[in-house]
């Protein structure tokens, strides 16, 4: 049974949600005329992610191989399993052996541990991070979150499946993972990309209008154009 | 520019830890160079690289590398010292300006600090600098290296203890590494100026800092270290001159800005003032 | 501890003093005394840091209750403050201008309960739940394991065992 | 011939024939008053004429034929022609001003007015003391009169205040009449001055009295509170009548009056008095806002002015009476002018006279009486403040010119401060004001004297060939067409200035330093001007200002003399003061740059006072050997001319002026008027020469000065966030560079020196002209509300790009040669920590230069900035002309520096440059500036074809497509980070740029203006007051006067 | 005798220029300044006068050689214009006086003080 206050609540909401600063607005220009600003349009590129054809032959896999062996690690911990991630630059682990190194700018990674649940929130920030990697992107999921929700398999907040939203290249069960895990996870990845499977980013661009309809369905202030360049 | 590959070489088994493969530094580059999607803020965001590379390949290009060669005299015809010290600057208005058109608030802060840290860096140097002119009277690099042959002892670094230390400290900022990199400020700052760096821009960027720290390890090597007379001992010295800068990056936590800007107007700067004294 | 108790009681006729432990007790107060008892306390009595604000939904009595609990650095006690407010309709006194955290615990009791605090400044932007369209998720009437279902592509498959039941058996087997 | 007697004739007759006539006849009794004086001035313009024309015989009358003291005796000579013809006219002007208000009034006032122009007629031309007892008497009964015509309670207390202290005054005179008769037996002035009673000290008291009260009447500082509560309280048109007529006369009168107590020691005291009079006038006046009180204390202020002239014309000799003429009709004039002025606007405050922008003739006349009153060309006092300033230090009378020029500055501050209110303060509403043709045509009348005068003065003085006419002509003409639209005007201005480079380039053929500044000077006034033609409208007044600073800016380059040079300068500064007043917010910034200018101005002046007085000559070249004080002189003038290169200390006007004045006036003033100072400072140097011992510690001080003021110009960009202000706190930088250069003296110090000064002008002048464009195009001064313009302006970008580069100093553009060359001369020199200064503040220089370029340029665009287009092609055009010189400048050095390292050459002992081809080879370095272009130029082509190449694909994207923490910026405004960029850097280093100088300058105006607060607390108001003022004047003028004998 | 009338005029000067310096009734100041005035004639007239002169009327031609005692007429002439002037001047202030008087209802001289610094 719905209350009197409930149903206000949902009318609040009704409207699709957009925050001030993201509404059309009319500002005066210096030379007097008044011009109209869509926030969204005018300063977000509008483009849709295309798909890449991999180049032939050995060129390809020379390429390939220096992609696996030079994996650069966004740093976004998204849940709990990121405190799984630091121990893997200590020299017991040293991931930098194998080529794997952090980088605080997801302009300059390839790859995207999400490590642990997704919030919707958190979800958000994890796709428009995605996107803004340059391809070839690679998606570690690590624990059980990513894969079935795990502990939160019945939060109202929390998602249940990555792949309804993002390709995951590989996944790394437990709850938590060791970095041990990790690493192999990372021994895997480059298995993948070496023998030409580490194309996801593609599959993306490929089944962009699904994704973005699983996206677009929990998230539901959707404030940001469909593809974040 | 031949010589360049071998420099990486150097620069990668350096920079790296213990564990990085000493390939690791060109499969970066071979993966930057390689990335399908790429995007643009504008004309300036190539031009940046560009300039950037061009402040590091003009050093070398107006540079001796080789005394008494020819060949590796490269074009340092045409220009002398002050040429070099001012070439730097090309490449840091490159950075500067290529990082500005991303729009991207974290560049203007890194540019900010960075060019702030510089202004104090370049004190210590440019004493050093006049120092090393009165006590060779020339400006010319191939002349002080010429002046500094026949042995050891003859090195600006025993002729003129002051200004080799000031500059080495200046050198310790242009090198950037801690405690003076709060310009890149990995962590607050994602990687500063170059945060919308990435692919093929980045590479260029890469490539360009392999080139400018040689340059400046060769520069220091040819005022106060007796330059090089063979490929052997330029690379030697280059590899003592940049490990000095990462060992003190090591044991040293970084500077806040002030206190970078500060600190080279303080020690190094009175060094510098000496070793001017003791020409006057 | 024991004098202040009683000094709440003569002011502001608290009731249900329970005192939980030496340095903790619970009091209930009346929805119109409470903010006075709680600035009191901080002005006067020295109770001068906010440990948090919480509520509870007693679904059944159709009330919320909020507690504060408010903590004496000096002589480390605390107290916290019970307030029953009416579920319908659920509205309390703000008490920002008190501590400046009160306006996040402000904003996720709305945002979670539904509870309205007119004139806390930012009451009601969205805190986690960006674009919430549903009943507020912390009300018992909210079913999150439906919602969840609906909402979030359950992978099928997924089992799930009372931790207990199954570790015993996993464990000892035997018993 | 009409004999003058028929003066007091037709007045006196005509005053009680208006008596007998009753309301009805008011109309004839109106028509006869015109007359009356018509007649007067009829007369003694008569005898004016007669004087100059036939040089006639001065003339005695006595009337009826008997000597004093039985009639009076009137003599008529030159002076008193002169002055009762500007007494008469000024009488005939002020009476068509306030007959309306005469008319109003009755005829009795008409008759008052008759009265007291007769008399002060009369007492200009008795010889007869006593008869000038009476005269003076009935001028100010009739003054006390015309007082009344206001009919305001002040009008009461201040006539009564004059009439008490006057009668006191009258009633010395009487008894300084009475012993000295006693002493001399006669009344004439001449039998008493050949009496010679100050020998014998019992008459000496008679020969004091007497003269006490003559300076009582002309109201020294500080017994003359009663005298400027006339003025304030007056109508303004009586308040002319006393300032002009009634000045004159007394003065005239003093004058005759003065041989009484003959004796050089009395003469100085009297020039004391009037100087004291001058400055504390002057000062008590720089708090004053009601105008009539202003110009009251200006009134006597310029009077003590005289006095003082008049007390050393001992000094002078023969110089006096012409020198004091030319002050006397330009206060006479002006001050006239300006007090009707006020009639018109009737405004309690000084504020008020904003409302005078309404009526453009009245305000050219405001500003011109004001220039006159201060002594710029081409008005008399110009020349009579020259000529006394010359004479004067000849004769080794420093301490004098030191009062004349403060005095003459405090004077400037409140002038110009006036000035500036009336050009540009805000005000809500402007007050109505009505201008009727009768009151506009004596102001109008009184101008035309003015100028009149200048021009014959100027034939007097035998300064005519001084002024190159050329350049004056064509600004007259353009002032002739100012209605017409700006572009035709525009075009007009540049004709006129190609025309006349191209016919004054021959006379430079063999004069580099010289064809280099006119380069600087005309080219950029050509390419600045290009860039007027963006603007619209007519632009009132724009054109002929600009022109008459070029003008001014030509004349300095062809100054032969001293005066030249001096007049030449100071047309400049008045032409660019007028400039950069234009600017929106200007006021203030536009008042400190003419304070400081005409502060420099003076100590120019005096330094060329000090190399005339050593040499007799007026050439530049005396410069080269002064032999009077010469290391403050050669202090003077390089303070002189530093104002205008704004040096550290002498800066704080620059940032302002610069930054707030209109766009294309920006780079006029920058790049092109700041070389003015360069130009004098080259001057002076080549003057000192190499070694002159006198000198040595100066440069030596001016090479810390400039490294200084390079390092605190820079720091201050650095801290800015407009962008104009940027470009000025850099302007006074790179003139930092072009000062320590200078002072180096020696080859390589000057070559680099011209570097820079030829860098400047083009780097600046660009910047400043796009900067001002954009500035212009956004409606914005603040760096922080611009961004991301590049994709906007490509165009501007680059000449911004071009003109950062140079500026920087990085290698392949012109930039570095001065770099290079700085590198070496320093080296050379030994200024090492100078130098490094110098280098650290270059360095300093890439943090503003960043900020400018990355805020305006770069970052993110903003909302209300996405529609603007590229700013203006008018302003483009002369910014890629001046790019276009860089870039060759830049690849070719030699061309230019090669002659000038030549032309320089002679004037130090040897070349220490040589140059093969394009590389330039030095003892300590080389540079080879076409190869290095090569090089660069190819490499950087190589490198960015590979990297479009690598990345051709790369997909555009906006500007808010930027990784942002995994969040998405909001707005651009918060996501441009510009403001306070370089906060981490104003903690460290900062304290270098607290505003220290500012602070010392403001205390410095606080202070004066506290002491005039404090200084004029002595007028109270009260009449006893003033009264015990004029009591203690007199005992303590006793007392020193014994003591002194 | 002469004396006496000199340092009596001397002594009205005195007392004028006292009465116009500290009395407050703008009145009695105007009559002050009147005392002034009269001090200055009885000065000037003193000092033409000759003892045991006579009145500059001659009658007959004084006599070569000897001069006779008559008292010097100038001053005699100033004093008389002095006094038609000093008169004048009175009025006008009485006329100021009644102005003053009419503008602010007072004779206190501290009332007006409108105009100062």
């Amino acid at each position: 049974m719905e209350r009197e206050f409930d149903k206000a609540i949902k009318e609040m909401y009704k409207e699709k949600f957009l925050a001030p600063e993201n509404e059309v607005r009319q500002v005066s220009a210096p030379d007097g005329s008044i011009i109209e600003i869509d926030p969204l349009k005018d300063y977000f590129c509008q483009e849709r992610p295309k798909e890449h054809k991999p180049r032939k032959g050995v060129v390809e896999d020379f390429l390939n191989w220096a992609r696996a062996e030079s994996l650069w690690v966004l740093g976004f911990g998204t849940g709990c399993g990121s405190i799984e991630i630091p121990p893997l630059v200590t020299p017991r682990f040293d991931m930098y052996r194998y080529g794997v190194q952090m980088r605080p700018t997801p302009r300059q990674s390839n790859v995207f541990i999400i490590s642990g649940y997704l919030s919707v929130k958190t979800l958000k920030r994890a796709i428009r991070s995605y996107e803004q990697m340059p391809s070839p992107k690679y998606i570690i999921a690590l624990g059980s979150c990513t894969i079935n929700g795990g502990m939160y398999w019945d939060s109202y907040n929390t998602i249940n499946r990555l792949d309804h939203y993002m390709p995951v290249d590989v996944y790394i069960a437990g709850c938590m993972p060791r970095p041990e895990a990790l690493l192999a996870g990372f021994g895997k990845l480059k298995e993948l990309i070496k023998s030409g499977q580490g194309e996801k980013a593609n599959e993306y661009a490929r089944n962009f209008d699904w994704y973005k309809a699983n996206q677009k369905k929990i998230i539901r202030d959707w404030n940001m154009p469909d593809y974040n360049w | 520019m031949l010589m360049s590959s071998t420099m990486r070489r150097i620069i990668a088994r350096v920079s790296g830890r213990i564990g990085i493969p000493w390939y690791q530094p060109w499969i970066d580059l071979t993966k930057l160079y390689s990335l399908r999607t790429q995007i643009s803020h504008g004309t300036m965001f190539y031009l940046g690289p560009v300039f950037r590379l061009m402040g590091g390949v003009g050093m070398f290009l107006f540079m001796p590398m080789i005394f008494g060669s020819d060949l590796w005299s490269n074009y340092s015809f045409s220009g002398d010292l002050v040429l070099i010290l001012y070439f730097q600057f090309f490449g840091m208005l490159g950075m500067a300006l290529g990082a500005g058109e991303g729009g991207h608030p974290y560049s203007a802060i890194g540019i900010s600090r960075g060019l702030s840290q510089f202004t104090t860096i370049e004190v210590p140097m440019t004493l050093a600098v006049i120092s090393l002119a009165i006590q060779y009277d020339t400006l010319s690099i191939a002349k002080i290296v010429e002046a500094q042959q026949g042995g050891i002892m003859h090195w600006t670094l025993f002729t003129n203890p002051f200004a080799t230390v000031a500059a080495m400290l200046s050198l310790l900022g242009a090198f950037g590494h801690s405690p003076f990199n709060l310009v890149k400020a990995p962590n607050e700052i994602p990687i500063g100026p170059p945060t919308e760096y990435h692919g093929t821009f980045l590479g260029v960027l890469r490539t360009n800092s392999a080139i400018l720290h040689v340059a400046e390890a060769a520069l220091f090597m040819n005022l106060f270290f007796g330059g090089a007379s063979n490929w052997f001992e330029l690379i030697i010295k280059t590899f003592l001159i940049y490990f000095w800068s990462v060992f003190v990056g090591t044991v040293f936590p970084r500077f806040r800005i002030e206190q970078s800007v500060v600190w080279f107007l303080k020690w190094p700067t009175i060094i510098g003032i000496i070793a001017i004294i003791i020409y006057l | 501890m024991v004098e202040i108790l009683k000094e709440l009681e003569e002011r502001f006729q608290v009731s249900d003093l329970v005192q939980q432990k030496d340095h903790l007790a619970f009091v209930s107060v009346d929805k119109n005394k409470a903010i006075p008892m709680i600035t009191w306390l901080k002005d006067q009595a020295g109770y001068t840091s906010l440990t948090l604000i919480t509520a509870v939904d007693w679904l059944e009595d159709g009330k919320f209750q909020l507690t504060y609990m408010i903590n004496n650095p000096k002589n480390k006690t605390q107290i916290a403050a019970r307030v029953m407010i009416d579920r319908e309709n659920a509205t309390m006194e703000s008490a920002h201008h008190l501590w400046e955290s009160v306006r996040i615990y402000q904003r996720e009791l709305k945002e979670m309960f539904g509870i309205d605090f007119p004139g806390s400044p930012g009451v009601d932007e969205s805190f986690i739940l960006e674009g919430w369209v549903d009943i507020p998720p912390y009300r018992r009437d909210f079913d999150t394991k439906k919602y969840s279902e609906e909402t979030y592509f359950p992978r099928p498959g997924r089992q799930s065992n009372d931790p207990a039941e199954y570790m015993k058996s996993k464990m000892y087997p035997n018993e | 011939m009409v004999a003058p007697i028929y003066i007091i004739a037709i007045a006196l007759g005509l005053a009680f024939t208006m008596g007998l006539f009753g309301k009805q006849l008011k109309n004839i009794a109106g028509v006869l008053f015109i007359a009356g004086l018509g007649s007067l001035t009829f007369i003694s313009g008569q005898w004016l004429w007669n004087f100059m024309v036939n040089s006639a015989a001065t003339e005695i009358i006595y009337t009826a034929g008997f000597k004093p003291p039985f009639a009076i005796v009137l003599q008529m000579g030159f002076e008193e022609a002169v002055l009762t013809t500007m007494i008469n006219v000024a009488g005939l002007l002020g009476a068509l001003y306030l007959f309306p208000l005469l008319d109003k009034k009755g005829n009795n006032a008409m008759m008052v007015y008759l009265i007291f122009i007769m008399s002060t007629n009369v007492a200009v031309m008795t010889s007869d003391i006593f008869n000038l007892f009476v005269f003076t008497e009935v001028e100010s009964i009739a003054l006390a009169g015309l007082i009344l015509l206001t009919g305001q309670s002040k009008a009461f207390q201040a006539g009564m205040k004059y009439l008490i202290v006057s009668g006191i005054s009258s009633g010395l005179l009487l008894l300084g009449i009475i012993f000295a008769y006693q002493f001399s037996g006669s009344l004439t002035i001449i039998d008493m001055i050949n009496a010679n009673l100050w020998a014998v000290k019992a008459s000496s008291i008679a020969a004091f009295l007497l003269i006490v009260a003559f300076i009582i009447e002309m109201k020294p500082f500080p017994a003359n509170g009663w005298g400027i509560d006339v003025y304030t309280a007056a109508h303004p048109g009586i308040g002319a009548m006393v300032s002009a007529a009634g000045a004159s006369a007394s003065l005239y009168v003093f004058y005759k009056v003065m041989p009484l107590v003959n004796g050089n020691d009395w003469y100085y005291f009297i020039a004391l008095i009037g100087a004291i009079t001058f400055v504390g006038s002057n000062l008590v006046a720089t708090r004053q806002e009601n105008p009539n009180r202003l110009l009251g204390y200006s009134s006597i202020g310029q009077v003590g002015f005289l006095m003082m002239i008049l007390g050393l014309q001992d000094v002078l000799g023969e110089r006096t009476l012409i020198i004091s003429f030319s002050i006397l009709i330009s206060h006479y004039a002006a001050k006239a002018g300006l007090f009707w002025i006020s009639g018109i606007l009737n405004a309690e405050n000084i504020k008020d006279w904003s409302a005078l922008r309404k009526n453009p003739i009245l305000l050219f006349l405001f500003g011109a009486f004001l220039f006159a009153l201060i002594g710029f060309p081409p008005f008399p006092s110009f020349f009579g403040k020259w000529e006394l300033i010359m004479t004067l230090s000849q004769t080794g009378n420093y301490s004098w010119i030191v009062v004349i020029l403060v005095a003459s500055f405090i004077e400037g501050i409140y002038l110009f401060r006036w000035l500036g209110y009336a050009i540009k303060l805000d005000h809500a509403q402007l007050p109505a004001f009505k201008t009727p043709w009768y009151q506009l045509i004596p102001i109008m009348s009184m101008g035309l004297i003015l100028f009149g005068m200048s021009a014959y003065l100027t034939h007097v003085f035998n300064f005519g060939p001084a002024i190159n006419y050329i350049p004056l002509l064509f600004v007259l003409a353009i002032f002739a067409i100012d209605f017409l639209p700006a572009y035709i005007k525009n075009t007009v201005s540049i004709a006129g200035i190609a025309y006349y480079t191209y016919y004054l380039w021959p006379s430079l053929e063999n004069d580099l330093l010289r064809q280099i500044f006119i380069g600087i000077f005309l080219g950029g006034a050509i390419l600045t001007l290009v860039a007027g033609y963006a603007k619209k409208g007519t632009r009132a007044g724009f054109y002929p200002m600009a022109l008459m600073m070029f003008a001014g800016l030509v004349g300095l380059i062809e100054a032969k003399s001293m005066l030249q040079f001096f007049f030449n300068w100071e047309l400049m500064t008045a032409g660019s003061y007028f400039l950069i007043i234009r600017g929106k917010r200007s006021m203030p910034h536009a008042y400190s740059y003419i304070l400081f200018s005409i502060a420099g101005a003076y100590a120019i002046l005096m330094g060329f006072g000090l190399a005339y007085g050593s040499q007799l000559n007026g050439n530049l070249d005396a410069l080269s050997q002064i032999s009077l004080l010469p290391a403050l002189a050669y202090s003077l003038l390089a303070v002189g001319f530093m104002t205008k290169t704004a040096s550290l200390g002498l800066h704080i006007w620059l940032p302002g002026a610069h930054g707030e004045a209109e766009s294309d006036v920006s780079p006029m003033v920058s790049a092109i008027l700041l070389k003015a100072g360069v130009f004098g400072l080259i001057l002076l140097f080549l003057s000192i020469g190499v070694d002159n011992p006198n000198a040595t510690t100066l440069l030596y001080v001016l090479g810390w000065v400039g490294a200084l003021t390079t390092l605190i110009g820079n720091m201050g960009a650095v801290f800015q966030e407009d962008a104009k202000r940027l470009l000025a706190y850099s302007s006074i930088g790179q003139l930092g560079y072009i000062l320590f250069a200078f002072t180096f003296m020696t080859h390589m110090g000057w070559l680099a020196g011209f570097t820079y000064t030829i860098n400047h002008f083009m780097f600046k002048a660009i910047l400043f002209l796009v900067i001002g464009g954009i500035v212009v195009k956004l409606g914005t001064h603040n760096m922080y509300e611009m961004g991301g313009m590049i994709k906007k302006m490509p165009f501007s970008f680059i000449a911004v790009l071009i003109s950062i580069i140079v500026i920087g100093g990085i290698p392949p553009l012109s930039g570095f040669a001065g770099k290079w060359l700085f590198y070496n001369a320093v080296i050379e020199k030994g200024w090492y920590f100078q130098g490094a200064i110098i280098f650290f503040a270059g360095i300093v220089a890439f943090l503003y230069l960043f900020k400018l370029i990355y805020s305006v340029f770069l970052g993110q665009l903003k909302d209300n900035h996405r529609n603007v287009k590229e700013i203006s092609a008018w302003i483009l055009i002369p910014s890629y002309i001046l790019i276009i010189g860089i870039m060759i400048f830049s690849a070719f050095p030699q061309y230019i520096l090669q002659p000038i390292s030549d032309m320089i050459a002679p004037h130090f002992q040897s070349e220490t440059i040589t140059w093969t081809g394009s590389l330039a080879t030095t003892s300590l370095g080389y540079w080879d500036a076409t190869t290095i272009m090569i090089v660069v130029g190819t490499a950087f082509m190589l490198l960015l074809g590979w990297l479009i190449w690598l990345s051709a694909k790369a997909q555009k994207v906006e500007q808010f497509n930027i990784v942002f923490a995994a969040e998405r910026p909001f707005r651009p405004e918060t996501t441009h980070v510009s403001y306070n960029i370089y906060a981490g850097y104003q903690k460290a280093l900062g304290w270098i740029v607290a505003p220290g100088i500012t602070n010392f300058w403001n205390t410095m105006s606080t202070n004066l203006l506290e002491f005039a607060g404090w200084t004029r607390r002595i007028y109270s108001g009260s009449i006893q007051n003033y009264t015990l003022h004029v009591i203690l004047f007199i005992v303590v003028f006793y007392l020193i006067s014994i003591g002194g004998l | 005798m002469e004396y006496i009338i000199l340092i009596t005029g001397l002594a009205l000067i005195l007392m004028g220029l006292y009465g116009i310096m500290y009395i407050k009734n703008i009145f009695r100041i105007v009559i002050a300044f009147a005392l002034f005035d009269t001090g200055i004639n009885i000065v000037m007239v003193t000092i033409g006068y000759l003892r045991n002169g006579m009145a500059p009327i001659l009658d007959k031609m004084p006599t070569e050689g000897t001069t006779p005692a008559i008292v010097d007429p100038v001053p005699q002439a100033l004093v008389l214009t002095s006094i038609v002037i000093g008169l004048g001047v009175s009025a006008l202030m009485l006329t100021y006086v009644l102005k003053l008087y009419e503008d602010k209802k007072s004779l206190d001289i501290n009332s007006f003080k409108d105009l100062k610094w």
